[in-house]
């Protein structure tokens, strides 16, 4: 055979195309570059619940390698994950479904945002985010609703929600746009290095989120072996081809929960709350997010192992 | 604004009351789904104590942790807290969720609606609510409320309202911007709008307990709690409720039901220690 | 207290209205009770895959029932579970994705009703049934695609396609209209008596299936007590509140694989395709679906006890 | 139409030899999504072949039961058997599936594509396929096809075909009806139809192996089969394939490839028995 058909890859048996070393790429990566890729992009989406499995680490270190003017969809309850990063000046634009902090109180820098029209809120709500990110997944062009947007405010607050005609029916019905992100961050438990990661919590919104961002990187608390990973496939609820890089940081998901591994830190979101209002929230940034060393610095600076050890024995307690 | 201090509340909190009433308003045989939202603490608590002795098909529901009938006897700090799913049945998606809120039906009516409750910024007499904030012209408000969430699923059918902190500024003639429908403008205006889905059914509030009338669906004052007035609730209610001739008043908690709540559902007390306000 | 407040039931203690025994109602009925309950139906949905998993013992059981001109919204891919109601009459439509054998060949009953003209096949596919099930599961109007239906022929023979512009790109694309079907039937391996069922293998079809209809009826391998369900809330694929009735078949996906149970019967598929070649479908019937007295009077007919135990053996064994 | 019987068919079949020459097409260190459909056993094998060999970053996907990089070394007999599942790291749900496809990328393009191939009643020379029936009008179909499932996701991007029987009624000059896109009427027809997505790369068949013309996008032949002629091919084609100048024997299988094929990924010889013909 002559040379040009050799670049037929067919033509090539495999031992002779067998490598020296047959080696599957590991897609770790550490928080500092993690950061930096976050930081070159323009959108980013969020999965976790409240202030449970928030990509916290992922989200200090977006803010520590100079991310701004982004725009966030964010899960579609939230307290710090926006809150922070919104006190940072890394938002330009919110897709607004909740974001407080419930019984400890509202979210300070969302306010004051708010307030002096420093953000861009884009009127969403559960089904808006949900929907919308499910037909980013797919890559289809709108999700149709009906009997849901009629009467209500949003549609004359919200002008990415649209109308459209059913074809079925005639009737006139609202149609949400794809909602898709550059890249996607999320906290698992735990992780293997090929990108398959177990979120033990959540709602399951991280899926779909996922599938509509152009990358997705995951931060976990553990990096496991495969043998973790392969003992029961169903616990594996993002699949590692949907992932391009993985990030190992302890309680990463601090001060929020980390399901089934970790209790949120309560005092520190209040302490979070009472130096956003006192006006001191540069100091908290300065303190907790650029100031830090690494992930472990934070760690320190919170509380370190003491208090690590501490919320964990809280949430296993009970 | 005053924290709620009135006869009897040495022996049990506000929010302990108001969750045993939805416990008793869940009583029955029927399938039932219990609780949701993500802060419904009080809803949570009100179902628990509900399956464990008056609605044995009630499926207790922690949204924000989203599984189904957890065994908690600690009630945990949000429906999202890890906790929340001690025990649990089965684990869902949101996006179920949200099946089940554009559907406008629970598993296909199989199941009835029991303490799934609503409360935000603003409530009017149709039982509309806002969650988005007060004043204007938008987006310059007054008041920035924290977004909408689910609050938009009161449209999906029959549910219930909740309010921890009844005063005018909350119960107002209309709702500045409107997150949640209830009856909308009163009359057939929701049935016409969102094909005939029920509306809203009771409104829990920390002094009185409300239904809607037969035919406009104005807002009604069914039963006062104990140590408060129908004065006291027409003078901080923004809107004219509608008055009728006999408000009992609304039967106390007993023994048996604050041992219940203490030992099986709340044992750390968090219902204790929760805020409600009046004026 | 006057009589009428009565009746609010905030006004009664729990202490009153508290039942003498307080009682969880159990969903489970007998094979021969859901049978009936689905022949008195017009259109079924089904999970499984392929030759896996399929709700066999249900459907037999609504076949002796009298099961006719029904519309059946079929797994994507599937063989005996769509043959052999075609088979028996049971089917008027047909929404068609994949029918046959593979490699035991094509599927005689829907190609005979196929040239005949017995049956009304709807030309689909996979993502027609999987979005219009997902469309109908949450009551949304239509499914909309781009890029997935141009230049094909199935726009041209399936008029339940239709066109619609996309409010946001102005670009006419196609709507997919939702599937929804009376009855949902579905084989699990494990359910508690109160619905929640565990499906060990399959594509998760079975979960916008069971949203996507008015009644489900779920058959289980084994009933099992809560005490396995809770174990681990995450192995429940179907939530026992979407669930109406349950019924307990041992070996009920006969002739088909259950996954991680019990493998298939490829003598019986065989058997099944030569009866059907040979014009014996008519005595196939009346021997293995409308003689039987019971599923268990099924079971010995197909080789009882020392069969099924081979057919776990062939599978755990590999 | 003739079972194959040729030289070198006492050291291997031909879907040995195919399930081999994807493995080979497989090999580097990029990310690749491996086989796929449901009934694609070569494929499925080839996949297999190749994470052991050439392709360690290779996802072998078992479409049936919606796993991933399962660790089988005796092929079920679809990638539906349960068995496939064997030592998985993960499971994903169809409606993952339909999102990949009808979003046209695999996983965002992360991912390039291997060893899943499509076949069907009918091919044309744009690799367009046919899954729907022969013979018309329609719904009169001469033969009734077994249904399109995913065919049309050749509509997503660059695929590779895969026949199992190389003949004049299943290579045709224009397919009956259209279940899947190839290169659609040639040219830049698909570019402008399909968002510029890319379409199918190769067709492995049992005596041949073709690719498409860079311009107009038609069937042409790369490589035949130790034991076949072009002639044979020509024969055997109902339509004009593009021949080059110069058309080399495809290099046969090695006792390596052999060995691992049969002893790590099909140890239960079911690429042996696989039936295949041409004419």
């Amino acid at each position: 055979m002559d040379a040009p058909i050799r670049t037929y890859k067919h033509m090539i048996p495999l031992e002779e195309q067998a490598p020296e070393r047959l080696v599957r790429r590991s897609k770790l990566i550490s928080l500092d570059e993690a950061g930096s890729i976050i930081a070159s992009k323009t959108s980013v989406s969020l999965a976790g619940s409240h202030s449970a499995d928030a990509a916290m680490a992922l989200i200090r270190a977006a803010i520590r390698a100079g991310a701004k003017n982004m725009t966030m969809i964010p899960p579609v309850t939230t307290s710090i994950a926006a809150d922070l990063p919104i006190a940072a000046g890394m938002l330009k634009k919110l897709y607004l479904s909740y974001v407080g902090f419930e019984y400890l109180g509202l979210a300070p820098a969302f306010r004051k945002a708010a307030a002096e029209g420093t953000l861009d809120i884009v009127e969403a709500d559960e089904p808006f985010i949900i929907l919308g990110t499910q037909a980013a997944a797919g890559g289809r062009p709108f999700a149709p609703v009906q009997y849901l947007y009629e009467g209500l405010s949003i549609p004359e607050l919200n002008p990415e929600l649209k109308k459209v005609v059913d074809p079925f029916s005639g009737r006139e019905v609202y149609a949400i746009p794809p909602l898709k992100s550059e890249v996607f961050i999320m906290h698992a438990q735990v992780a293997d290095e090929y990108g398959n990661a177990q979120s033990w919590g959540g709602t399951g919104q991280e899926r779909d989120k996922a599938k509509a961002a152009d990358l997705v990187i995951i931060q976990a608390d553990e990096i496991v072996g495969p043998e973790v990973i392969t003992k029961d496939p169903t616990k594996t609820t993002i699949p590692g081809l949907w992932v391009d890089h993985v990030v190992h940081v302890p309680y990463g998901a601090h001060p929020t929960f980390s399901s089934n591994n970790y209790a949120v830190d309560e005092a520190h979101l209040k302490l979070y709350l009472q130096m956003m209002r006192d006006g001191a929230g540069d100091e908290y940034i300065a303190t907790y997010v650029k100031e830090p060393e690494d992930h472990m610095d934070y760690l320190d600076r919170v509380g370190g192992l003491r208090q690590m050890s501490k919320l964990r024995r809280m949430l296993t307690n009970t | 604004m005053a924290e709620i201090a009135t006869p009897g509340h040495d022996r049990y909190s506000t929010a302990e009351f108001i969750a045993i009433l939805i416990a008793r308003y869940c009583g029955g045989d029927r399938e039932l789904w219990g609780s949701g939202g993500a802060n419904q603490l009080v809803s949570l608590a009100a179902s628990r104590l509900a399956q464990l002795t008056v609605a044995p098909n009630l499926w207790l529901f922690s949204g924000g942790a989203g599984v189904y009938n957890s065994k908690f006897d600690t009630l945990p700090i949000g429906t999202w807290d890890p906790r929340a799913g001690h025990g649990a049945e089965c684990k869902i998606l949101l996006s179920d969720i949200v099946d089940n809120g554009t559907k406008g039906r629970y598993e296909g009516d199989r199941i009835g609606r029991g303490g799934s409750g609503y409360g935000g910024l603003q409530i009017d007499k149709y039982g509309n609510v806002n969650m988005i904030g007060i004043g204007g012209p938008y987006p310059k408000l007054k008041v920035r409320g924290p977004g909408t969430v689910g609050v938009l699923w009161l449209g999906s059918g029959p549910n219930n309202l909740y309010l921890e902190h009844h005063n005018k500024r909350t119960l107002v003639e209309k709702v500045d911007y409107r997150s949640g429908n209830g009856w909308m403008d009163g009359g057939d205006s929701r049935a016409r709008t969102l094909d005939g889905r029920d509306g809203p059914q009771f409104v829990w509030t920390p002094i009185c307990v409300c239904d809607f009338t037969e035919d406009q669906h104005r807002m009604r004052l069914v039963s006062v709690h104990p140590g408060h007035t129908v004065e006291e609730v027409v003078a901080n209610t923004g809107f004219e409720l509608v008055i009728p001739d006999n408000v009992p008043t609304t039967t106390p908690p007993t023994e048996f039901e604050l041992h219940v709540l203490r030992t099986q559902v709340d044992r750390g007390g968090l219902l204790k220690k929760r805020r409600m306000t009046v004026g």
